[in-house]
């Protein structure tokens, strides 16, 4: 879409923070949580609680962390507490609203790969690993997930099940007592998926501007359900791109002049 | 106070990170160490790196914000510089296992794991019952540690610790410990704790020394911030094994300590 | 928020007692309530000589440094005002009782009670076995009060908590409950926290009131001192059920709320 | 002893505070631990670390304080941690070289009761109860108790069993696990009874000046035994004495003038 104004990345983490309700508290991973999390913070939802897993809570950053617990985080935080609190008092306490995390495989029921890629003794790839995922996924009332759509990450089998969304679907998961609700959206570059609400199975139910349904079928590993009322995302407001622009432009000038 | 084949912790989620430590036990070639620690970040990519690694006890394993830890993925898919076992967790586990360890338990109980492959390659998590209602719950085994090594702001000259900003899970991982080391930025004569701060009292604490700019490149809130373009650079230096070495050889073998280590970065920088 | 029959933590360890709202579920006399509380103190033989109590769950019942607390033995020891069921355990395990709760476990552990006969009385403490080293580790069923009520410092405007000192199991206790009030000192425009202090942020809090001295006779610190000297008379006003009940009905029952009760015990020294 | 210059209780206060180490960790009681552990601090054991389970770590009152959390305690430690990590990382852990406990009865192998005389369910006296004692007695590496010496309080069988000693005596304490070594002294207002090493069993080893064995024998509940070497304690010094008396009159005149 060279013409549209803005990139692919741009209407993602647009479209991922417009899901942000104002008021909710949200556990941020890095990247395009941390930035789309702020983005929500800075437009409509200024009194968003955000929380990094490094004990920082109700922080206020004016540029977008490169780690989970940089020193403006803690600098603005409204309380700043240890791990092992953050971990049990606050997610596992079942107080966080909404989860936000990223995948390198997801499959059709929004279960969630972030360890390996092959088998997990001998790996192609190794991965980050699990991190603060698993217990988000299981606790936060409500999980989004967001990530790029291609056939290497949307997989019809996950090589490792890192953190949980909708297990086999159905009422998979509610049978295996996950205190949350589990992922309600899967933000790509290309649409919106949101679980059914019997099956669970993802289901395309919104094409960002210019993106084809047919599009978004080829580049997942599934054969994906489309909705039959297919929505279109409304395209990036002046005031998201601005605001975003500035935010990332903020962040690549204090994250460089120091080596 | 580090020995090889211990069992060592170097704590600090992202802050407090004790480099200068981490550089002296590469420096004193330990060997076959098991390596704790939730988030291996550039210190344990660079024991590993260099060969002081047999095994790693973690929950997440990469450089935050840049991509992978080069070392560390070398090691565990191609055995580079050796084989390196593999004791992998989620954070929430690792941060109960530490809590138990400094509660003197056996073991830490969380809601975690469920429904995730992490109990199949890890036989270190087990599911109980709830005595009272039947719920399945995940169960760690205690963080032990014969060493932990942590960075902290300051200590008084009596050997009391402060620290303060994001301090993870220091505090549990010194307590849940055998021995500890705590290095500072600095040395005081009075802490001027805040009510109820993180304070480690001289007697849990086994030895105490200031290096000066010790958690560098990450950072000592009130003292110096993260060096997030170090953090960048780093995915170029540690991509290939002839560049990781040479950085190695050159800033940290070839140093006496971690202020000939601070004084080589900055002379190579110059000379760029 | 508070009802006839709920289950109600009035925290709060020797420091920042919520003396005002225990006063004032007096007046509202309320009825048939489950009482937890670490050390039930004097706002605790108020609440049962009153009448309010069905239950108590409590681990030490004392007039610390003083001696009993003869309202409560009165009930205990002869049902009046009315039989007081117990659910008796140590600080330990209301501790991680409290801790369990705050962390939504259904139960915590502890190397507690081994030995003891508290088991045998309060069917809550049970045994389970560590799933790694097969060791004997007490259980208890987490606390979730209905209603939590704790006494702080400060709040800013937005709500937001900040106490500091003696800070016992009350962020602990807000976190367990279903719902929360916190009292204050004094709501302030900046909160002004030190890094790493005990802040409730705003969103995990039910309510807060500002009660200037609701913590009297125990203390707010930065505020004003334990009033050790009320302690000790207490056990002469408790000592019998006629000077208790002139004393509830003079200084509680009869004033409209705490300003009142403190204006009404100063009367009374003054007359005395 | 009207004439010996002292009191049994300041007697009792003093034999119990030479029994510090300097430089121990300590875990204190309200009442006379609180008295004798202040007393050790401000003469022989200076570097004592004072440790309250209102959660106040090294503190240095000035006077005694009346609760275990007084607003002084907190003022003057060097630490103040909440009391969920109190019990769970500095007792339980395993830290605390000393506790030193009260007690309302104790039997011969010093397990200990402070929760009621006669039923537990209909008691004749209903007394505080546990507190931080039952693991205090399990935890810390050594215990101390001090109390007053006479039948109703030595009695050949507890009431209720709050906090454990050395159980059934002989090996039965470290059959059960308990983490400590258990009561090594029990100091009263007549004398010093030691465990037997073997037995566990109570024996009175040192009696405090102007005490006969008789009396102290007469005075138990149980058929006590007499070490066949018994010492005496040495009287108060001057100092210790001094000290103890400014420190309970700054104590009296700190908790009077308020109300």
């Amino acid at each position: 879409m060279p013409d549209a104004g803005y990139s692919s990345d741009e209407m993602m983490t647009i479209a991922a923070a417009r899901m942000i309700r104002n008021g909710a508290s949200l556990f941020v991973g890095i990247g395009l949580p941390s930035a789309a999390a702020n983005l929500a913070r800075l437009t409509h939802a200024p009194e968003t609680v955000l929380i990094y897993e490094s004990g920082t809570i109700g922080t206020k950053p004016s540029v977008l962390p490169l780690s989970i617990g940089d020193g403006e985080l803690s600098e603005t935080a409204e309380s700043v507490v240890s791990v092992p609190e953050m971990f049990a008092y606050w997610l596992q306490g079942g107080r966080i609203d909404l989860g936000f995390l990223g995948a390198a495989q997801i499959d059709r029921f929004a279960n969630i790969n972030t360890t390996v890629i092959g088998d997990y003794r001998k790996p192609s790839t190794r991965l980050p690993g699990a991190g603060g995922a698993p217990e988000i996924a299981a606790s936060c009332k409500e999980v989004l997930i967001a990530l790029r759509h291609n056939k290497r990450a949307f997989v019809n089998k996950l090589d490792f099940l890192t953190s949980s969304g909708h297990m086999e679907g159905g009422d998979s998961r509610e049978r295996m007592k996950l205190p949350g609700k589990g992922p309600t959206a899967v933000i790509t570059d290309l649409g919106i998926l949101t679980p059914d609400p019997v099956t669970r199975e993802l289901t395309l139910t919104s094409l960002h501007p210019g993106v084809t349904a047919e599009k978004v079928v080829e580049s997942t590993g599934w054969p994906l359900k489309v909705a039959p009322k297919l929505e279109t995302t409304a395209p990036p407001s002046e005031t998201e791109l601005r605001v975003l622009r500035d935010l990332n432009e903020r962040t690549k000038r204090a994250h460089a002049g120091q080596a | 106070m580090v020995r090889d084949g211990d069992t060592v912790a170097l704590e600090g989620f992202t802050h407090l990170i004790p480099f200068a430590a981490g550089h002296e036990i590469i420096r004193q070639r330990r060997r076959n160490l098991t390596l704790i620690r939730m988030t291996p970040d550039l210190i344990y990519d660079q024991l590993i790196g260099a060969g002081c690694a047999a095994k790693l006890v973690f929950s997440w394993g990469g450089n935050p914000g840049v991509g992978s830890l080069h070392r560390l993925r070398d090691a565990v898919e191609n055995d580079w510089p050796a084989p390196l076992a593999l004791e992998e967790h989620a954070h929430a586990g690792m941060a109960a296992a530490y809590a138990a360890g400094a509660s003197h338990l056996p073991f830490g109980v969380l809601r975690g794991y469920l429904g995730t492959d992490l109990p199949k390659y890890n036989p270190k998590i087990k599911f109980i019952e709830c005595p009272f209602t039947g719920e399945k719950l995940a169960a760690v085994p205690a963080h032990r540690p014969d060493v932990t090594v942590v960075h902290a702001q300051k200590a008084d000259r009596k050997g009391n610790v402060l620290m303060w900003g994001v301090v993870g899970v220091q505090k549990e991982a010194v307590l849940a410990a055998k021995r500890s080391i705590v290095t500072v930025e600095e040395i005081v004569d009075r802490l001027d704790a805040p009510p109820n701060a993180v304070v480690l009292p001289s007697w849990v604490v086994g030895a105490v020394c200031a290096v000066k700019g010790g958690a560098f490149p990450s950072y000592a809130q009130g003292y110096y911030p993260r060096n997030n373009a170090f953090y960048k650079q780093w995915d170029g230096i540690a991509r290939e094994r002839e560049g990781f070495q040479q950085w190695i050889e050159r800033h940290v073998m070839g140093t006496k300590d971690f202020d000939g280590f601070q004084r080589s970065l900055e002379a190579a920088v110059k000379h760029a």
